[in-house]
């Protein structure tokens, strides 16, 4: 399927989805609540078969925090893109998809780790470069006086 | 205190938990391995990283497109050619610049010599962690040959720096196309005593036959890439399903294995060099003239929006997403690298095996530690 | 006493060629012997040659040990397109020797929760095996510190007393992999040492004796590897293969495993202990090889093919130390060459090799050499 | 019957295999022409680096004691690490003219990352990489050089 096709297919199935064609990809923007269930269904479905999560990147858009996933389907060739976002800065929730794809268990960690973007369900949750400590450094509001030294 | 002393029940209270690394001999770096023991048998294996941890990413959005190339050398410095053309072929992307041919071969053929000397150490370093200690010594001295040809185009040896943003740095150097040929008349004579010495070996058939399995299905799940991936049938070539510099123009054939042990991921690399020489053979000959480097403004904005970029480095598949604001500096940065989603991995294939199998796994995932931990 | 007991074997050459004689040490040990008798008497002679004898094989100890370092490093070196040590000396031949002084002058780490005495006692047993293995090897014609008539079982028994040192060493360290060494260490020594046994069985029924001075005369017309056919060829193999799994070398190296358990049950050690360690592997190899140099390749005994009596003259111009000496080399150098060759086995196909092949081959083997001893085949 | 064939066909292609390795390292052990060892201390005086080697940050100067550095700082911005820093001073020229000079180019040797950008965007060519790579002291200090020589002048008919 090429990207208007899949966007069309992504639309019909679910009306309140945010699809927008990016420059690479279909850009889908979901409400945490219904992450977990379109992610199943963008694996399960025999038309799209995203059976590939390549990589989940925290970002911190400012006043909210989201993840942006990118899937693809190793029998299609197509790639999708996935992006969710939470306003709650004190303590972000979202769904884990890491019963989904077994390969999200390290990149929500990476992700907890970095953002601070806790994922609901999943198996071991774990800081996992940094020690418990520390706070979540690729938010933009973080500061560290001693580590990071600006001109 | 006590209600936890409780709850350990008797096989836990078997288990003989052994800390491999920070610093082990077979761990390449400082990776952690909290491996849980049943006799010999290996019940369980957390890696704990971080020790290297540098926050590239976060490093990233303070400084420039040109600045960024510098760091990514050091991510996975084995494939260091490999991981500049990546920020660079995304910031072209952005760009939209129509990169000559000229450097479009250029990149390639780094990437492949790239691909090769990392194929090489990886096939030393696997060798010492089976104990066969005179593989590191000839995979190290064939590699050298490499590292002398990027030395004198790039300047560098193991961290090039060679790309920068609409091309390379310099031109290459009168001598490269004499000494890439040689290298490769040399190394197509040297590559099958690699088989001889351990390939074939009885004993390296006997260590590496059927173990660390994985199947097509848990590989597409867990993201194994690279040779790895390939091994177990995981068709997941960047340079085949999404031709990036020149290779849409070469012909080369896809490494693909179903067997998905530690023998198969060893073959496999093996195979790639013999792939990435043909890849070379192909278009040493035919360097179009042209620029080596496309003019770019001195300061580089990208236009505000995203932009996703997959390369194929010497272990996976690597991908760059940048998040642009409009400014000099990217909004976000992120790294998909290889290591760490193959790492991932380790935990699954190795229970049930023996402590010795675990290192034979490891080496054969090829682990670079900077990469895991950026 | 001991010198005497010597001497009274190899009597019967006295009216050899002046070279024989000159060769003989059994002559200058029994002047040596009746001259400390007839101004010490009885017990003091005894207490005297003792000591010399014990002098002389510390020295030869450490010099061997030594010399072997240096090998290894230069032959590991040659075959890995290296030059090995080159820095010390002409070619790097005083580099064991620095090395060796460093080793006496680096701190010795106490570790906490260690077994105080058992980690102190380890070293000592290793090396202790080694030097009681040394005292029944004939060096020469007559060089031979004590000749038992069960000089073979003696061997057997001495050499495999040096894995109480690796357990010892392994237990008390209080360090999980070296326990995990000691015990591949334990498991795998106690294999192959059956294998060790049969195929020097294998010869011991064509010598029709455990004597090792019986057994290197009787190869006085031949060595036992050509006399015995291809039994003694096989055994020769076999004993090649379990002797480099004994000395915990080559691809049997497990209970160091460096990739896998850094450096297995000497993990904790360092200084003078450690060299302790790394002199007794040395050692132990060489052990192993002068006993293959002896009982396959006939030890001191020049190069003969029977009827051949002009050749025969030429070799016995070569001194038997000489060839002993050259033998053992070469049955090292061949050890060396397993190690830098091939990757290592994982435990348990260490034990499948030894009780799946070697075991069952070696059976065989010794059946066959009977079948032909008995039949009277062999040369 | 067939099982005790395969057991002993299992020995002989696992022995030979194991010979042909010892072949290879056998082969090189009485090759010694093909050891690749370099004498590295001893061979310094005809050790030569390739000619773009980045051995560190230098400033040709040529026999004048000039230099092409006019002091404008963008090596500076480029610098990804911070490790070039440039301090200025105001001259007054033949002609009566006040104009910004380079005082000191300093440059921090154990921060460079050697990514060639200050070389490389230096817009009169004033920087370039030298051959030197024994960079080791014994005081951290000492890594931190000031590249434009004392009493150094731009060179003439550089902007």
């Amino acid at each position: 399927m090429d990207k208007i096709e899949l966007g069309e297919f992504i639309k019909s199935t679910d009306q309140d989805l945010e699809i927008k064609e990016g420059i690479q990809f279909v850009e889908v923007t979901v409400p945490p609540s219904k992450l977990h269930s379109l992610a199943k269904k963008l694996r399960e479905t025999e038309q799209t078969q995203f059976d590939f999560l390549v990589c989940i990147s925290g970002v911190d858009y400012g006043p909210d925090l989201g993840t942006v996933y990118h899937l693809r389907s190793t029998k299609f060739d197509h790639m999708v893109v996935l992006k969710t976002r939470t306003s709650d800065r004190q303590n972000p929730l979202l769904d884990s998809v890491a019963d989904i794809w077994n390969t999200a268990d390290f990149l929500e960690r990476e992700v907890y780790d970095l953002l601070g973007i806790k994922f609901a369900n999943h198996p071991d949750l774990r800081r996992l470069f940094l020690d418990n400590s520390w706070g979540f450094p690729l938010r933009k509001d973080y500061v560290d006086d001693i580590n990071i030294v600006t001109k | 205190m006590e209600e936890q002393v409780k709850n350990i029940t008797a096989d836990e209270q078997q288990e003989y938990v052994i800390n491999m690394g920070p610093q082990h001999p077979s761990t390449h770096g400082v990776l952690r391995l909290v491996v849980s023991l049943k006799g010999e048998t290996v019940k369980s294996v957390q890696p704990h990283i971080g020790y290297i941890h540098r926050g590239i990413e976060k490093m990233c959005e303070s400084i420039t497109y040109p600045q960024i190339i510098h760091l990514t050398d050091r991510m996975d410095y084995l494939s260091a050619h490999i991981n500049n053309e990546a920020v660079c072929l995304t910031v072209e992307k952005a760009l939209q610049v129509e990169i000559p041919d000229r450097i479009k071969v250029i990149r390639t053929l780094m990437s492949e010599l790239t691909r090769i000397q990392s194929h090489q150490l990886w096939w030393a370093s696997f060798g010492m962690d089976l104990g066969g200690l005179t593989c590191f010594f000839y995979g190290l001295r064939d590699r050298e040959k490499i590292l002398d040809i990027f030395e004198e185009t790039c300047g560098g040896r193991m961290l090039v720096s060679y790309n920068c943003p609409g091309g390379v740095m310099y031109d290459l150097h009168p001598n490269f196309q004499q000494k890439v040929k040689d290298f490769i008349k040399y190394f197509r004579k040297i590559l099958p005593e690699y088989d001889q010495l351990l390939t074939g070996n009885v004993i390296f058939h006997e260590r590496s036959k059927g173990i660390g399995k994985l199947s097509l299905e848990d590989a597409i799940s867990y993201g194994v890439t690279g040779p790895s991936g390939r091994a177990s049938g995981f068709s997941c070539d960047v340079r085949k399903h999404e031709p990036y510099s020149a290779y849409d123009k070469v012909q080369f054939k896809e490494i693909l294995f179903t067997e998905g042990d530690t023998y198969f991921r060893y073959v496999a690399r093996i195979q790639e060099m013999w792939e990435s020489m043909n890849i070379i053979e192909q278009l040493i000959d035919n360097i179009p003239e042209g620029p080596y480097a496309v003019k770019m403004k001195p300061v580089i904005k990208l236009p505000e929006g995203e932009y996703y970029q997959r390369v194929e480095t010497a272990r996976g598949e690597l991908g760059v997403y940048i998040i642009s604001d409009g400014n000099k500096n990217p909004y976000r940065v992120k790294f998909r690298s290889p290591n760490f989603v193959n790492l991932s991995v380790l935990n699954h294939i190795s229970k049930g095996f023996k402590i010795a199998d675990l290192v034979a796994i490891g080496g054969s995932l090829d682990l670079v530690i900077p990469d895991i931990d950026r | 006493m001991l010198l005497n007991m010597i001497a009274a074997n190899s009597s019967g050459l006295l009216s050899a060629p002046w070279w024989k004689v000159l060769y003989d040490f059994s002559s200058l040990t029994k002047s040596i012997d009746e001259g400390l008798y007839k101004a010490l008497g009885h017990f003091w002679t005894v207490v005297t040659e003792m000591m010399i004898i014990g002098v002389l094989i510390l020295l030869f100890y450490a010099v061997i040990g030594l010399f072997l370092v240096y090998a290894e490093r230069k032959v590991c070196a040659f075959m890995q397109n290296r030059l090995g040590p080159n820095r010390l000396g002409p070619f790097g031949i005083f580099q064991t020797i620095a090395d060796l002084i460093k080793l006496l002058f680096v701190e010795m780490i106490p570790i906490k929760n260690a077994d105080g005495f058992l980690f102190n006692l380890a070293p000592f047993i290793v090396i202790i095996a080694g030097f009681m293995a040394l005292a029944a090897i004939p060096f020469a014609n007559g060089l031979h510190a004590i000749d038992m008539n069960i000089g073979v079982l003696y061997v057997i028994a001495v050499s495999s007393m040096g894995v109480i040192g690796v357990l010892l060493a392994g237990w008390s360290s209080n360090n999980k992999y070296s326990l995990i060494g000691a015990i591949r260490s334990g498991a795998q020594i106690i294999s192959y040492e059956l294998s060790v046994g049969l195929a020097l069985i294998t010869i011991v029924i064509m010598a029709g004796s455990m004597q090792l001075s019986v057994i290197v005369e009787a190869q006085r017309d031949g060595w036992f590897i050509f006399k015995g056919h291809i039994p003694a060829f096989i055994a020769f193999v076999i004993f090649l293969i379990a002797s480099t799994a004994e000395t915990n070398r080559g691809p049997f190296d497990l209970a160091e495993a460096e990739s896998e358990l850094t450096a297995g049950y000497h993990t904790e050690y360092s200084g003078i202990k450690f060299a302790f360690f790394f002199l007794a592997e040395y050692m132990n190899m060489f052990i192993v090889a002068s006993i293959a140099a002896t009982v396959f390749l006939g030890g001191w005994m020049p190069f003969h093919v029977g009827p051949w009596d002009g050749f025969n003259h030429v070799m016995d111009f070569i001194p038997p130390f000489v060839w002993y000496i050259g033998k053992t080399f070469f049955v090292i150098f061949i050890m060396m060459w397993f190690k830098w060759t091939f990757p290592r086995l994982r435990i348990d196909q260490l034990l499948t090799l030894e009780w799946k092949y070697l075991l069952p081959i070696n059976l065989v083997n010794v059946l066959i050499m009977a079948f032909i001893v008995l039949m009277g085949w062999h040369f | 019957m067939r099982s005790i064939i395969n057991y002993l066909k299992e020995i002989f292609f696992g022995v030979k295999s194991l010979l042909v390795g010892m072949k290879v390292t056998g082969s090189y052990f009485f090759r010694p022409s093909t050891i690749v060892t370099q004498k590295y201390p001893n061979n310094r005086k005809d050790l030569v680096m390739f000619d773009r080697f980045k051995g560190e940050v230098i400033m040709p100067h040529n026999e004048k004691n000039e230099h092409k550095c006019t002091g404008c700082g963008i090596c500076e911005i480029n610098c990804p690490n911070g490790s070039i820093e440039i301090i200025s001073k105001t001259i007054t020229t033949e002609d009566g003219k006040k104009k910004k000079a380079i005082d000191k180019h300093i440059y921090h040797l154990g921060m460079c990352t050697f990514c060639a950008l200050c070389v490389k965007t230096c817009p009169s060519n004033a920087l370039a990489f030298g051959q030197k790579f024994e960079h080791a002291v014994f005081n951290r200090a000492l890594l931190t050089k000031t590249l434009n020589k004392p009493g150094s002048q731009l060179m003439k008919g550089v902007e």
